[in-house]
């Protein structure tokens, strides 16, 4: 990947796509919000939403935000922020469900 | 060749405001963007807070002399605990390696500045105006007394009423953005003001050590951001986040602070390893040993450090399985931490060490960190915690990482680069004194709160009862308190003393390695007339000792010395921006119209800032030996 | 009796490894000393403690002889050539990673095993306590005997007791180190702990969390009784009728405490009038060796003090000053030191 | 002409689009410390109102669809700046400051109407962290929008196109970066907060 010049963008992204991924999210939305609504879905409704979810999040950070192109750099920052934030916070989640199960039994 | 104002004309862009021109004097300083003054501003403020930290400490010691003594009220003695603790490691300790970060890097890396200058001043600006802001309740009777992690809900309104606990949580969110942006310029500056040829593990370890440490600061600030976020919330605006009633968890805050700080310790001790790393090699006239084993270990200890915090909170009841999680992954701290200790002494060895006072004050801090490591790894076991937990054992253990470890750190890099800064050597007898009073008055007041610890003293307890059998130990610890004050006074009167009669330094007074040695003393406000193109790890020994030659860059060669060299112009914005948020926070406490006017100059200020012209200035350095 | 002697031998080791520091840490006068363990939990923290402090002093010895050695037989001589530029060694990396392992797994096995040991009781059979901590006292309530006292924690010897632990207000740490390692009593959460004691006696303790302005004066006993003798004061403490006094002095008291504007409002005193729930329960008021919760003891003098001016003697405390007269306060002084 | 704006680097990135990326990545840890806080107290108010009584899925999902499509807007306008198309640069930044004041004029409605409701910021926990969690994100979004005013204006003098189509892609990671925050919390508070 040869250095790209100041303003950043030696790869060209041309707007035709950013379209196409501006349709994507569109539809994936619409997606996210029917899934609420189909009862059918309730057992897996928290998995779909999460993985609706992290599709757009990749597709904006991807093409939007020209992760894809641009240096690894930014990657490695935007990467190691997002998995340090949900490591942390499944982890205190993680604690706090825990004690109030223990304190459940102990209030019993 | 276009004069350098017609180089400025053409690439002014909109309207842009004028620059301050002066270059001496007051504004000089107030509107300085040069990290060398920055530099000096940081040392001389962290300073006068570490004396204000210190002179708190001693009244501690003073009520705590003797059983149910009466020297200082209850409500006075927890003030001052609070504001100890909260000086020491926001206003002392870390601005002081601020200070370093600032002098030195752009020199260790070739550099002209640092990433975004502007910035730089900011955040000096920013902790300037923080710790007087969070100093302010001395003057208004109302001095935060909650402790230096301010535990929930003792914080909120109904156990502690009054604004002191509103001047201490918002004076630390000013000093959070500060350090927070610093972190920012400090990494950009290292990953990209890097002289050419100096690859990441080419760099002097006090580069690596910055660097994890600014990683630590931009990951962790956010989480104490959030929890005095909250907090502010609570008090200023009603909200429940750790109201009881509302069937809150108090709990959460513990979590919130000390995700921040643990790694905020390692932000503490790091910058102290890696001056010593820096100290040792020069006085050992050996390289560092195992190199990419201490830069490895580094990066390990800046990740382990986000995944420890809970063995702050072993005695909350967060259940055996979350204790023994945290208790295994603190123990696994252990081994990088030790692993450097031994790097420390295999320098050392087989080398040709020479006493001077930087390798005292670093062969102190070897010491005194070691037991202090491993009375770490002795409350690292939660069982065994549950005895040591919030006692005088842990107190022992925090003041040898901290004093006998960064402070006496600190103080080898004050001794180490003096002369870089001001030409001139400190008094060498001097020197020793201060060593051995401190070394001393250090150990007389510590140690025996080990054994404190353990004979059942709880923390932050204003007075206790003669039939604990605490007295002796008591009265010993504040002996020792007073002789580390004598210590610290030697160092004073050494460093007025050198400021103006040491003896005039030689370019390269200690034969040393590193970049840093290879300009004048002090450097010129352009630092390097050609940027150094850098072939070896010591690259300053390399060219004396090991004949490597001073290569040329491409880039000197089609411009060698007649386009100059552009110094970015002063600006008036950081330090404006930095009053209007700080009159916001002030706002906040007392009246709308203040915080609107703070946010007014804020915004102003940004404008100002980002529609301000480039300006500088173009500086030609003839006559510069190259 | 082996147990004893195992005890009295690990603390002898202990303290004469921390004189070996110099330290008096385990000798007599430390009533709070964690050397001195008077239950299995306390032991058990302990030995842990005691394991970890070999380990530190014997890698401190090493590593500091090792570093004290380098410096002086490295130490510049006149003529030194310039020493041999090593850069490193992965053997001796590999070396002091692994060792360091090897100790940290010596004191990670005993860590797991005693922090899942000590979490519950050994047994069902256990007598059940629930301590409340308040803005600088302790309440202490004994759900299965419907008994409620303060400050002063009587158990049987012996006896597995089960505590758990809620706080009133703020953050607090519950602490009696020659039994149990601490425990947070924290607000709108329930913690739990466990202790034995295996001798009678009255056992130190304190408040281990800064809960504000006295958090220094938030004492508390735990008073370990054989069987019979716990047995006695239970039933007593349940079989309080209507109070009546012959000596007039108790009996002024009494009407003064119960007097409208007065001690009724904030506690309770089986057996009359008061039934406040603010203050603590001073039913056996007399029978207690602290009062102010552990910090003075309980002679007339001091409770004549304590009851002309709280705040002088515990700064920030919540009970009032009632300007009380001498002989308000001689009566009063009569009729709680009745209360046995 | 000597050209300032073309520093050499060691990484061969610019030092302002490498300090904008560290700042992203440190706001993640922010707003993951803010969605965590309401995680944890998702479910635990003691009284009314709930989540469920108050959210407007449909509504919140045109709100979030305005955001989105002003996130497309965003990258058009950065593409057209590197393109040096004066024109379209202006339109596209136009538009994106649009639909970020739209989609505040629906946050502004839904506060409106649930305070309205009777969720405050001192009733209940939900109230507490549902206001500071979204409070905040309006507030980046608002931010923001005078960012991306400020450019449009500056836009109207003579440019020196290297520097600015890098100032305006900064201040699209910033606007991207506020956009993916509230994909997260749409995702977690609003979806799985009615339906899970």
């Amino acid at each position: 990947m040869n250095a790209p010049n100041p303003s950043g963008g030696v790869h060209h992204v041309s707007p035709a796509t950013y379209w196409k991924v501006g349709g994507t999210l569109a539809v994936l939305t619409a997606l996210e919000v029917a899934v609420v609504y189909i009862d059918a879905l309730k057992p897996f409704l928290a998995f779909l939403l999460l993985l609706i979810g992290v599709i757009k999040f990749a597709l904006v950070a991807m093409y939007f935000m020209h992760l894809k192109f641009d240096a690894p750099i930014f990657s490695r920052f935007f990467v190691g922020g997002i998995v340090l934030a949900i490591v942390l916070a499944v982890a205190v989640l993680a604690i706090v469900q825990h004690n109030r199960a223990a304190e459940a039994l102990l209030r019993g | 060749m276009a004069t350098h104002d017609e180089v400025y004309q053409g690439i002014r862009s909109g309207f842009a405001l004028p620059r301050p021109q002066s270059t001496t004097g007051f504004w000089s300083w107030v509107t300085t963007v040069d990290h060398k003054r920055i530099g000096i501003m940081y040392f001389v403020t962290s300073i006068f807070f570490f004396l204000v930290g210190g002179i708190e400490a001693l009244f501690i010691r003073a009520q705590l002399f003797a059983p149910n003594l009466n020297l200082i009220s209850a409500d006075r003695f927890n003030q001052l605990f609070t504001m100890h603790g909260t000086t020491m490691v926001f206003l002392a300790v870390m601005p002081l390696s601020a200070a370093f970060f600032n002098y030195l890097l752009p020199l260790m890396l070739g550099a002209r500045d640092v990433a975004f200058p502007r910035l730089n001043a900011f955040s000096y600006w920013m902790y300037l105006f923080g710790g007087i802001f969070i100093n302010l309740g001395w003057f208004v009777e109302a001095v935060p007394a909650v402790g230096w992690f301010g535990y929930a809900n003792l914080t909120s309104t109904t156990y502690t009423p009054g604004l002191a606990t509103d001047y201490w949580a918002l004076g630390l969110q000013i000093l959070g953005i500060g350090t927070l942006v610093s972190g920012f310029n400090f990494i950009v500056t290292i990953l990209n003001m890097r002289a050419p040829g100096m690859t990441l593990m080419k760099m002097p370890v006090f580069a690596w050590t910055t660097l994890v440490t600014s990683f630590l600061i931009i990951f962790s600030f956010p989480s104490v951001t959030v929890g005095l976020l909250l907090l502010t919330f609570d008090r200023l605006f009603g909200a429940n986040f750790f109201e009881v009633a509302a069937n809150a968890d108090v709990v959460l805050w513990q979590h919130l602070f000390w995700i921040f700080g643990h790694p905020e310790v390692y932000i503490l001790i790091l910058p102290a390893m890696g001056i010593v790393s820096e100290i040792l090699p020069t006085f050992a006239r050996k390289p560092l040993f195992g190199y990419s084993v201490m830069v490895f270990s580094t990066m390990l200890i800046g990740f382990m450090g986000f995944m420890v915090w809970s063995h702050h909170m072993f005695t909350v009841g967060l259940g055996p399985v979350v204790n023994s999680i945290f208790s295994l992954a603190t123990m696994a701290i252990a081994i990088p931490t030790g692993v450097k200790i031994f790097n420390w002494i295999s320098t050392l060895w087989g080398g040709s060490i020479r006493f001077r006072t930087p390798l005292l004050f670093a062969l102190g801090f070897i010491f005194m960190f070691m037991i202090g490591g491993l009375s770490g790894v002795m409350h690292s076991s939660a069982p065994s915690n549950a005895q040591q937990q919030d006692t005088y054992f842990v107190v022992a253990h925090f003041h040898y990482v901290l004093i006998g470890g960064a402070i006496f750190a600190l103080f080898a890099g004050i001794y180490y680069w003096f002369p870089k800064v001001t030409g001139r050597l400190m008094n060498e007898t001097l020197g020793k004194l201060n060593f051995i009073l401190m070394f001393i008055g250090f150990n007389v007041t510590f140690f025996p709160m080990h054994f404190l610890g353990l004979m059942g003293m709880p923390r932050r307890i204003y007075t206790y009862g003669p039939e604990l059998g605490l007295t002796f130990w008591n009265q010993v610890s504040t002996v020792g308190a007073f002789i580390l004050a004598v210590g610290v006074a030697v160092f004073l009167v050494n460093l007025a003393v050198s400021l103006r009669r040491g003896e005039i330094a030689a370019a390269d007074p200690w034969d040393a390695r590193t970049l840093e040695w290879m300009t004048s003393n002090p450097p010129p406000v352009y630092n390097f007339a050609e940027i150094p193109v850098v072939s070896a790890r010591d690259e300053f020994w390399a060219r004396k000792y090991e004949g490597v030659a001073a290569r040329e860059s491409a880039a000197a060669h089609e411009n060698s010395g007649e386009r100059g060299i552009h110094l970015p112009g002063n600006s008036y914005f950081p330090i404006l921006m930095a009053a209007g948020i700080t009159i916001f926070s002030l706002g906040l406490l007392y009246h709308a119209a203040v915080t609107f006017t703070g946010l007014a100059i804020t915004v102003l200020s940004l404008f100002g800032w980002a529609f301000e012209g480039v300006g500088g200035t173009i500086v030609y350095p003839e006559g510069e030996a190259r | 009796m082996v147990g004893n002697m195992k005890r009295y031998r690990h603390a002898a080791v202990a303290s004469a490894l921390l004189s070996l520091f110099g330290a008096g840490a385990a000798h007599a006068q430390a009533p709070q000393s964690v050397f001195a363990p008077a239950g299995p939990v306390a032991r058990t923290q302990g030995e842990l403690l005691s394991l970890t402090l070999y380990i530190a002093i014997g890698i401190f010895v090493v590593v500091g002889s090792i570093l004290l050695y380098t410096v002086i037989r490295f130490r510049e001589r006149p003529g030194d050539p310039i020493p041999k530029q090593i850069q490193g060694n992965t053997t001796l990396e590999v070396i002091w990673t692994v060792i360091p392992i090897v100790i940290l797994t010596v004191i990670a096995v005993p860590t797991v095993r005693d922090s899942f040991n000590l979490a519950s009781p050994p047994t069902d059979d256990v007598l059940e306590v629930r301590v409340i901590g308040h803005q600088w006292w302790w309440e202490f309530e004994y759900p299965q005997l419907g008994l409620v006292t303060a400050n002063e924690l009587k158990i049987p010897v012996g006896k597995v007791v089960h505590l758990t632990l809620e706080s009133n207000d703020v953050i607090h740490s519950f602490w009696v180190p020659r039994l149990a390692g601490k425990m947070d009593v924290v607000p709108n959460r329930v913690n739990s702990m466990w202790l034995v004691a295996e001798e009678s006696g009255i056992f130190y303790g304190q408040c281990a969390e800064y809960c504000g302005t006295s958090h220094a004066n938030m004492r508390l006993r735990v008073i370990a009784q054989p069987a019979e003798e716990f047995e006695a004061w239970v039933a007593a403490r349940r079989s309080v009728e209507a109070l009546a006094f012959a000596d007039d002095l108790a009996a002024r008291g009494k009407e003064i405490f119960e007097s409208t504007g007065s001690c009724w409002a904030c506690h309770t005193v089986d057996g009359t009038a008061a039934d406040g729930r603010v203050g603590p329960d001073l039913t056996d008021f007399g029978s207690r060796t602290t009062l102010a919760a552990g910090m003075l003891p309980n002679t007339p003098e001091n409770l004549a003090a304590w009851l002309r001016d709280p705040q002088a003697v515990k700064p920030g405390a919540l009970m009032p000053r009632l300007n009380l007269s001498d002989a308000d306060i001689e009566a009063l002084t009569a009729f709680l030191h009745s209360l046995l | 002409m000597s050209h300032v704006g073309v520093e050499r680097t060691a990484t061969g990135v610019p030092n302002r689009k490498l300090g904008i990326w560290l700042f992203l990545a440190s706001e993640c840890m922010f707003f993951g410390a803010l969605i965590a806080t309401y995680l944890v107290y998702q479910g635990q108010s003691l009284v009314g109102p709930y989540p469920e009584d108050l959210f407007n899925i449909p509504l919140t999902t045109v709100s979030t669809f305005v955001l989105l499509m002003s996130s497309l807007a965003m990258v058009l306008a950065v593409s057209a700046s590197q393109r040096q198309d004066m024109r379209g640069t202006r339109i596209w930044l136009g538009v994106t400051a649009g639909m970020g004041l739209i989609f505040l004029g629906f946050q502004a409605y839904e506060y409106a109407h649930f305070i309205q409701a009777g969720l405050t910021l001192s009733v209940n926990l939900f109230g507490s962290t549902f206001y500071v969690l979204t409070g905040i994100h309006g507030t980046h979004v608002l931010i923001g929008v005078v960012w991306l005013l400020s450019l449009l204006v500056h836009t109207l003098r003579p440019l020196d196109w290297s520097r600015r189509a890098l100032d305006i892609e900064i201040a699209g990671l910033y606007w991207h970066f506020v956009d993916v925050v509230w994909i997260v919390i749409f995702t977690v508070i609003y979806l799985l907060g009615v339906g899970g």
